[in-house]
């Protein structure tokens, strides 16, 4: 079936692809990486980063809480212990990353830069900017207009800027990526959320304020895919709940021309297959191209 | 994996044994390692997979002990015969198992099925079991049994006597399970005696199989920042020596 | 039980209110008015507001996207038709209401401020600001902050904002609104959401982008009660997925003085009374008092 | 209110009669009116109760008709005997009921329902009831049967033949349920021979009593803005005239 779909400068087999930290080499087990799309590995940052203390997870009522903190080895371990991981496969890899100042950023870029086998790149901005109060590189318009002008210079590859929905209007800093030279944008990163015991009032996440994601988040990422993809011409790769095939028409529908899986994967480490098959007989069935459905809500 | 409840035995109010079928599964189940069940319903907060040790496992059937603790345990202390649950496993770093040793196990309330698997697979070993639990409820086959209440076996926790018992009887290993509480009280004292420690941990999981850091538990680093392993791909099973505990 | 609890100028026999559109004098079948902590009515505007077009309402996987539009009779018609229904209670009033400019909000209120029976006010910040090219009013600080200090002086009465939670930083909003002169604090309104139907790409709402809430936005309305709780000092009447006392529980430790529950009337109209009983027992069996658990969570 | 599915009879694949006790329910069920039902378990996308016109209620006893649509009808239709189910109402508005008239009903689908139960609370009319479905499966006893397919009945739809049933017959008054599209064209039917017309319509609810407004209907106003009316409360029955058909 043709599920063909492209991202700017790339090409993949089926719009399926996995959400940076919801997916890893343990999938092997369960998964054939050469059905995926494309692989989005986990951030890693400049230097090994330890992550939060437990406990970092919370599964509420209807979707999951975490607080990894971006625990890593660090972008040389990254390079020598997980990319060769990945080589045996033809699928396109995206490597996503992330860093605490733009100059850290670009450095991080430079080193990967040697890594033929890396086919593009997914820019968590979503972490804070040390340059900036501690506020999220991705929340100010400005800073991540910078911080793609410079990343772009650094790199032909496709640059993915990966937005955060934690802002007022995620259409300005949409535009802003763009106009720094962003080849697409992946959204949604995790809506911030808290739980709280009710019998003793401690926090079930050790950091408290935390990345909420899952199922309940789906309808704020299709609103910020459909709003993105209304105000400009760039394509998305969505992410944010989808766990079948049914969420992934909606968010193509909605204007992406790919789709992440995230913590569907922990409820089901072989979905992402399924899906493609499930979205693979759908389109045959209904004769559907993604030309056709993409971005066609109405 | 989809797996067949073969038999569901209730062992008091709390504690139920589910034997199921594994076929279908080839690898081999190990003393500390576990698997991750789905509930066969939607239930909220509880779409992730629980997290249960491996009690026994032969060439066709597992069985799990599971003690009820929350609406999910409750569910599936409940499912009946020939339900299909989706199983994965087995997962995680099993004991190191040890033949002709003296060999001491430590295990609190539902710490005890790990355990049990491993005295089945640990071959001509001297083993002392102490086991404990909060009532009478808690308490299961072992040499030594303590009950918060004093209800069954002694009057305490399970390391009350603990240095009494190191004191009269040289082992060469010690394995334990249970609260961390009690895990680290424990690793406490047989340090002092210098006795090996494996121990194995729970926390909070969500993929079960190390892909998204979430299980985390602090061990021993040798640089300045923390260093966190993953309980569920690292461990469960670790050394106790490499456990920082809070 | 002593379930007591107060905002800045009113007391309440208990903590649990109604949130503003979800409840109703046709609720007097199933749930004794009395027994409420307050009344929030539905916001009402200057004149009559006719609303969106169908649908308005879809049901998601864990929550509910709503698109009502602010249909109301206008201030006028809820004096007159409105008010004399809930004058036969003893339970506060507190009168929800919005408009498209700031004179506008300052004409309802000063007609409001002419019915005795109300005890305060929740002013509705989330409906465009035709003076600030349509966008919300309660996205912007200095906005807000002017409005709540035009309200201020013409009231004496419990001031309430509600924020809305689509915003890059509620707490600058929170500042914004008690340095204006709040007595209080109502949030979250809605999250911005969207569904579309995978099989045809028809938006399962009219107007497309519409309001989240439900269960599903518990965690993010309790991550925003707690960041305002942390950062300023001011009574908060907090809501955004309570369904039981044990979400009720959640709110209060993460810093609400009250919780209003809204679309779980939905799934159940007699809930109100049933969290308060639920409420009441738990507070007897554990001794506790609203100021022992308020913005404990640790 | 919890009510007791007293028994549940398979009519067809697709269409199920459940009748429930209605003990508890002090308000009489006049025909047009509905419940809401909620589910007996947690369905995602599928909490809130599904609103189901009454089809039959005696004093002791009240029935629905229900076609399998989706998840929530078809979990409603494999409800076993027995069962309580949350139900709120009866809701709404019902139909005029009329004394020695000359009654025309028509209905498509589900639109059934309601139909039947107004036909059993007229009294001493003459009714001529036309009912139209996609398949011979959608069709019930009726006066005059249309399917899309033609297996059933005439081949065609509820429409097709009014124009000649009216030159034939005078009514005094016409009642219709079914899907918006057929009750537009019924509408701009019967508008043409002055037959005054009551229609009973769907919206998406959330609360079903009146209070979200989130169930509107454009009908007539008297000022520039749209009107809209709440279905559940101000309906879900409407003189055909107040309504602005899309
Ligand atoms: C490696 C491992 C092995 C285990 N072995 C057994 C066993 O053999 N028998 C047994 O009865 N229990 C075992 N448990 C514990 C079991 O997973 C929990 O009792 C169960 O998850 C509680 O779920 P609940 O819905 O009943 O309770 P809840 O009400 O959800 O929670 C009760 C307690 O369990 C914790 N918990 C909830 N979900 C998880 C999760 N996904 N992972 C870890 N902890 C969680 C909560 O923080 C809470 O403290 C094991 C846990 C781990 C991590
Ligand atoms: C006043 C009224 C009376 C009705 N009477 C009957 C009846 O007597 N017998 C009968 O079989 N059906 C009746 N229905 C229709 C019934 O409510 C829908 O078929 C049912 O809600 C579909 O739910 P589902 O989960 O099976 O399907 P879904 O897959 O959820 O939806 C199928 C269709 O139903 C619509 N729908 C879903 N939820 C609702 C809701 N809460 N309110 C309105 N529409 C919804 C959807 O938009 C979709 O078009 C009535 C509806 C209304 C409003
Ligand atoms: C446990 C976990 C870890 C995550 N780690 C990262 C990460 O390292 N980098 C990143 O950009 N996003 C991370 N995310 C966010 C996801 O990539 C994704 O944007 C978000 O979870 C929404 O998708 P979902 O609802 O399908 O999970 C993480 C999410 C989860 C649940
Ligand atoms: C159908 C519906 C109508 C609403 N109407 C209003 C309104 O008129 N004014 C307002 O301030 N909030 C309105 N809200 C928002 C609620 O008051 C509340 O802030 C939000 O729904 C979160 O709470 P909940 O998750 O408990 O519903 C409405 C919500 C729903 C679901
Ligand atoms: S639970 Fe995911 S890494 Fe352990
Ligand atoms: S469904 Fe709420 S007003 Fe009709």
């Amino acid at each position: 079936m043709n599920l063909k779909t492209k991202l700017n400068k790339l090409v993949f087999q089926n719009p399926i692809t996995t959400a940076s930290g919801t997916f890893g080499s343990e999938m092997e087990e369960y998964v054939n990486f050469n059905k995926l799309g494309a692989i989005v590995t986990k951030t890693i940052t400049k230097e090994r980063k330890a992550g939060n203390p437990s406990p970092r997870l919370y599964e509420t009522e209807w979707g999951l809480l975490n607080s990894i903190g971006l625990q890593n080895p660090g972008v040389e371990s990254f390079i020598t212990e997980t990319i060769p991981l990945y080589e045996k496969y033809q699928t396109p890899l995206i490597v996503s990353f992330s860093a605490s100042t733009q100059e850290e950023f670009m450095e991080v870029l430079s080193r990967l830069e040697s890594v033929n086998s890396i086919s593009g790149y997914e820019v968590n901005v979503s972490c804070p900017n040390v340059e900036n109060e501690g506020l999220a590189f991705g929340v100010d318009a400005q800073v991540v207009n910078e911080l793609t002008a410079k990343l772009r210079k650094l790199t032909k590859k496709e640059l993915i800027i990966k937005l955060t929905p934690n802002v007022t209007n995620i259409v300005d800093i949409a535009i802003a990526a763009k106009e720094g030279g962003a080849d697409s944008l992946a959204l949604i990163n995790t809506l911030l959320g808290m739980a709280i015991d009710p019998m003793t009032g401690k926090s079930r996440i050790m950091k408290k304020i935390c990345g909420y994601s899952g199922s309940a988040i789906k309808p704020v990422a299709l609103a910020n895919v459909y709003r993105v993809a209304q105000a400009i011409d760039i394509p998305i790769l969505a992410m944010g709940g989808a766990e079948n095939y049914l969420d992934v028409l909606e968010f193509i529908y909605a204007g992406a021309s790919m789709v992440a899986i995230g913590t569907a994967n922990f409820y089901n480490p072989a979905i992402t297959e399924k899906i493609i098959s499930d979205l693979s007989q759908h389109f045959s069935k209904y004769n559907l191209t993604m030309d056709k459905i993409r971005g066609k809500s109405f | 994996m989809k797996c067949k409840l073969l038999e569901n035995i209730k062992i008091n109010e709390d504690y139920y044994l589910l034997k199921f079928s594994r076929e279908g599964i080839k690898a081999e189940f190990q003393p500390g390692q576990f698997v991750t069940v789905k509930l066969p319903q939607q239930v909220p907060g509880q779409r992730l997979g629980i997290p249960i040790s491996i009690y026994q496992a032969d060439t066709s059937t597992f069985t799990l002990f599971i003690k009820i603790l929350g609406e999910g345990t409750r569910i599936l202390a409940h499912a009946i015969q020939d339900t299909e649950l989706d199983i994965l496993g087995p997962l995680g770093q099993a004991f190191t198992l040890l033949t002709n040793k003296t060999v001491l196990l430590i295990s609190g309330g539902v710490g005890y099925p790990p355990l049990r698997f491993l005295k089945d697979k640990l071959k001509d070993c001297q083993i002392t079991w102490i086991h404990g639990g909060k009532f009478a409820s808690d308490i299961f086959p072992c040499d030594h049994a303590y009950t918060e209440d004093g209800s069954r076996g002694e009057k305490g926790l399970v390391t009350s006597d603990l240095r009494d018992i190191l004191n009269n009887q040289k082992f060469d290993m010690a394995y334990s399970c249970g609260p961390n509480p009690m895990l680290k009280a424990v690793a406490s004292i047989l340090k002092d005696y210098d006795i090996p420690l494996e121990v194995s941990l729970e926390e909070y999981m969500a993929c079960g199989i190390g892909v998204c850091y979430g299980c985390a538990v602090q061990v021993v680093s040798n640089d300045e920042q923390p260093l966190y392993k993953r309980v569920c791909k690292d461990g469960p099973v670790f050394h106790a020596d490499e456990i920082i505990w809070e």
